[in-house]
């Protein structure tokens, strides 16, 4: 066990590590946030009484655009040259490799998440009413979208089309997550009246569900 | 009959096949039969003004619909009970039938959606209704699976392509349940629970073409997976085969002059 | 009878593909199995042969 | 220590191996030679279980390689250098080197120094610590890569043409470290085209043709 998460924090710490030197997600994936949600703004006629009410989709569906890259980054790290085959022959087990992996999608996420939720109180005017929802949700989405992500990475990994078939293949899965943590923003940000909480629990049991498998999963994957 | 070299005419058909074939042929007349003859149109009167209610003929698309909704499911679990199986055990069956049952599962969710649709249009009067959980549920449904058979058209490795075609199906098939729940609680407001079968006054006979449905459109969907079983079956003899041809023909190739130019050393 | 139109479309469009798809399996079919020899080949019947 | 029955090994659907026999006792130094696209490292590649054989026997250290887990316990145990360095580009020379280390289960405290020791041992300079490794040279990576091997000090070395895109000095370490794994009690399987090179090695040549071994003077 002390084995397997030390495991998991050497293979986290080292893509975020690259991450601190290239900057690719800070640097190109942020923009590209904030960009989503300037078009969202100008297809819904920056009408801001309108954007304020679509705030949390708005800002789901845009997490959910920024989280594809941020996979897509995350295999590329290893694939650019052979590292994959480093990895597999170390001696680093495939669930561990899968949590380290994982986890620096998510902290890469959160600061994404933090950003765009700058953005959607400067550019659409939402209020948080419920800070601590409003956490727990962005947190519980994360663990969520990242542990997927990396599953349906390591998936479509070596492929010559693992670009395109990516999206398609990952964001049906997540549907749940994206109808989930909207509906607890809604209440979180005050825009209907529904149990934030609630919806909470449905995330809370794709996390966990999200985790356990992709780790199992991974598993077989990498023996092959 | 000869053994010796496969003749033009062969196909995947058995006498079993055939046999099934044209019983399933019958069936679907029969079943056109009832669904446009003898079986009422849905018409009830309104309780308090007396109008006439109801989804009057369109209620015979019903006879479709409903079956390949059901059998669709049967499709797609059956589809993923063999990818668990080719994970425990490895075997090309397994994955061959998952794959069978992926494609044409995904061939009938297809068209519940594309009749669920035309039916939609005058009983609900909108093509496509948000928020109704069953409709959801089979589109993102279709979603999964169209990058099911996409990932295992891009994939070469048979045996990658069966690994990771089986998590797939696997998650396809748990995330159910999950979009299901989140659907549901998303917007109360199913028209399908109100509207469908329970409201209908089930006469004997419009029971009795439901069931002739169940059991006709059963025997579609067995005879395809047959075929296409059989089918993804002769694609692995027939890759086999090639390998098999491409390993002695490598072995034939070998040229000692050549190897001995390639590696710099005379004889 | 009422949304003839309809139920033709519906009827038509689910009876339709469903041929299309048994026709293009049953092709893949016959152009695997004149490919693979008949030592590999199971189920397979020639039209001479069985029925 | 390594033997090989008739294996058989696909890429994709083309058979790279057709059918080889093979057989290294421990402590061997062996040659792979042959014509581009002989299967050479497609060979290597499954002795490091990262194949699975298609059918045969292929046996590695003791681990029946025709099973997903003795695959993957070999794979912890052999070192291979492949084509690809398998370096991280945005990563210091050090900090790659003491990754593969620790990946490699190597506690972090004597693994500094022996990253040191291995760098200086490949004329690794001292002042290309600190660099990432974008900006080293093809032979500074392949360095790289090989003291990332050295440290984790493996019971079997595959090593895939590892004097390619080297200078003469950076052959003579190559050769040096191949004669200090030998010393070691290590066995070695190296294939290249430098065959002057590796015969002062090793007197054992294969021949590898059309996916099957064609000559081996070692049997």
């Amino acid at each position: 066990m002390r084995r397997f998460l030390a495991d998991a924090r050497l293979v986290a710490a080292k893509d975020l590590r690259i991450e601190a030197r290239s900057r690719v997600v800070l640097n190109q994936v942020a923009p590209f946030a904030l960009l989503v949600l300037v078009l969202f703004g100008f297809a819904l006629d920056a009408d801001q009484r309108t954007l304020r009410a679509f705030a949390p989709g708005l800002f789901w569906v845009a997490v959910l655009l920024c989280a594809l890259l941020a996979v897509q980054r995350s295999v590329s790290v290893e694939q650019a040259d052979g590292a994959l085959t480093g990895l597999r022959l170390s001696g680093i087990s495939p669930a561990a490799l899968f949590i380290g992996k994982a986890a620096a999608v998510f902290v890469q996420l959160v600061v994404l998440e933090v950003l765009l939720t700058a953005g959607i109180i400067v550019l659409y005017g939402s209020e948080i009413e419920q800070p601590l929802l409003v956490v727990a949700t962005g947190l519980l989405a994360a663990v969520a979208v990242a542990c997927t992500g990396t599953l349906y990475g390591a998936l479509a990994s070596g492929l010559g089309v693992r670009e395109t078939l990516l999206p398609i293949l990952l964001l049906p899965v997540l549907a749940p997550v994206l109808i989930g943590a909207t509906r607890a923003f809604d209440d979180a940000l005050g825009n209907a009246a529904v149990d934030g909480w609630a919806w909470l629990g449905l995330l809370a049991v794709f996390a966990v569900v999200a985790t356990a498998g992709g780790a199992l999963a991974h598993g077989a994957l990498v023996e092959e | 009959m000869t053994q010796a070299i496969a003749s033009p005419d062969v196909s995947t058909g058995s006498r079993g096949s055939r046999v099934l074939g044209v019983a399933t042929l019958l069936g679907l007349a029969t079943l056109l039969l009832f669904a446009f003859g003898p079986t009422e149109p849905d018409i009830r009167l309104h309780p308090t003004t007396g109008e006439e209610i109801g989804q009057f003929d369109a209620v015979r698309l019903l006879y479709l619909h409903v079956p390949l909704a059901v059998l669709m499911y049967v499709a797609f679990v059956l589809c993923a009970v063999a990818s668990a199986g080719y994970l425990i055990r490895r075997t090309p069956w397994f994955d061959t039938m998952a794959h069978a049952a992926a494609e044409v599962g995904t061939v009938f969710c297809g068209l519940v959606l594309v009749t669920g649709s035309i039916w939609g249009r005058p009983v609900w009067n909108t093509w496509w209704e948000w928020g109704d959980v069953r409709l959801m549920t089979t589109l993102v449904l279709f979603l999964m699976f169209t990058g099911y058979l996409a990932l295992r058209r891009a994939t070469v490795d048979p045996r990658t392509a069966a690994l990771r075609g089986a998590i797939v199906a696997l998650v396809a098939v748990l995330d159910l349940p999950l979009v299901n729940r989140s659907v549901e609680w998303w917007e109360n407001r199913t028209l399908h629970q109100k509207s469908t079968l329970e409201e209908l006054k089930i006469q004997d006979l419009t029971l009795f073409t439901l069931m002739l449905g169940f059991l006709v459109f059963g025997l579609v969907l067995t005879w395809l997976l047959l075929h296409r079983f059989r089918v993804g079956w002769l694609e692995r003899e027939d890759a086999e085969h090639g390998i098999a041809s491409a390993i002695a023909e490598r072995r034939a190739a070998i040229d000692e002059g050549d190897v001995d130019a390639a590696v710099g050393e005379g004889t | 009878m009422t949304h003839l139109g309809y139920l033709i479309a519906g009827w038509g469009i689910a009876l339709g593909t469903l041929s299309l798809f048994a026709v293009a399996t049953v092709r893949r079919g016959r152009d695997l199995a004149r490919r693979v020899p008949a030592d590999r080949s199971r189920w397979l019947t020639s039209s001479d042969g069985g029925g | 220590m390594v033997e090989l029955n008739a294996a058989v090994a696909l890429l994709g659907r083309f058979p790279a191996l057709t059918g080889v026999d093979l057989r290294i006792e421990a402590g061997e130094t062996v040659l792979l030679q042959g014509p581009n696209g002989a299967g050479k490292t497609t060979l290597l590649r499954l002795c490091a279980g990262l194949l699975a054989p298609e059918s045969g026997n292929v046996s590695v250290l003791g681990h029946d390689l025709t099973t997903g887990s003795e695959r993957r316990a070999v794979r912890r145990r052999v070192g291979l250098l492949g084509h690809s360095t398998g370096l991280y580009e945005d990563l210091t020379v050090a900090e790659n080197v003491r990754f593969w280390a620790r990946a490699a289960g190597l506690d972090a405290e004597p693994s500094v120094e022996r990253v040191v020791g291995a760098i200086q041992r490949l004329g690794l300079d001292d002042g290309l610590l600190d660099l990432p490794v974008h900006r080293l040279s093809a032979g500074q990576r392949r360095r790289t890569s090989l003291a990332a091997l050295v440290v984790r000090r493996p019971d079997l070395w595959l090593l895939d043409e590892p004097h390619a895109g080297l200078d003469q000095a950076g052959r003579n370490v190559v050769d040096t470290l191949i004669g200090d794994a030998v010393a070691a009690g290590g066995t070695v399987v190296v294939s290249s085209h430098e065959l002057e090179r590796v015969r002062s090695l090793s007197p054992r040549v294969v021949t590898l043709a059309g996916g099957a071994v064609h000559r081996d003077t070692g049997s």
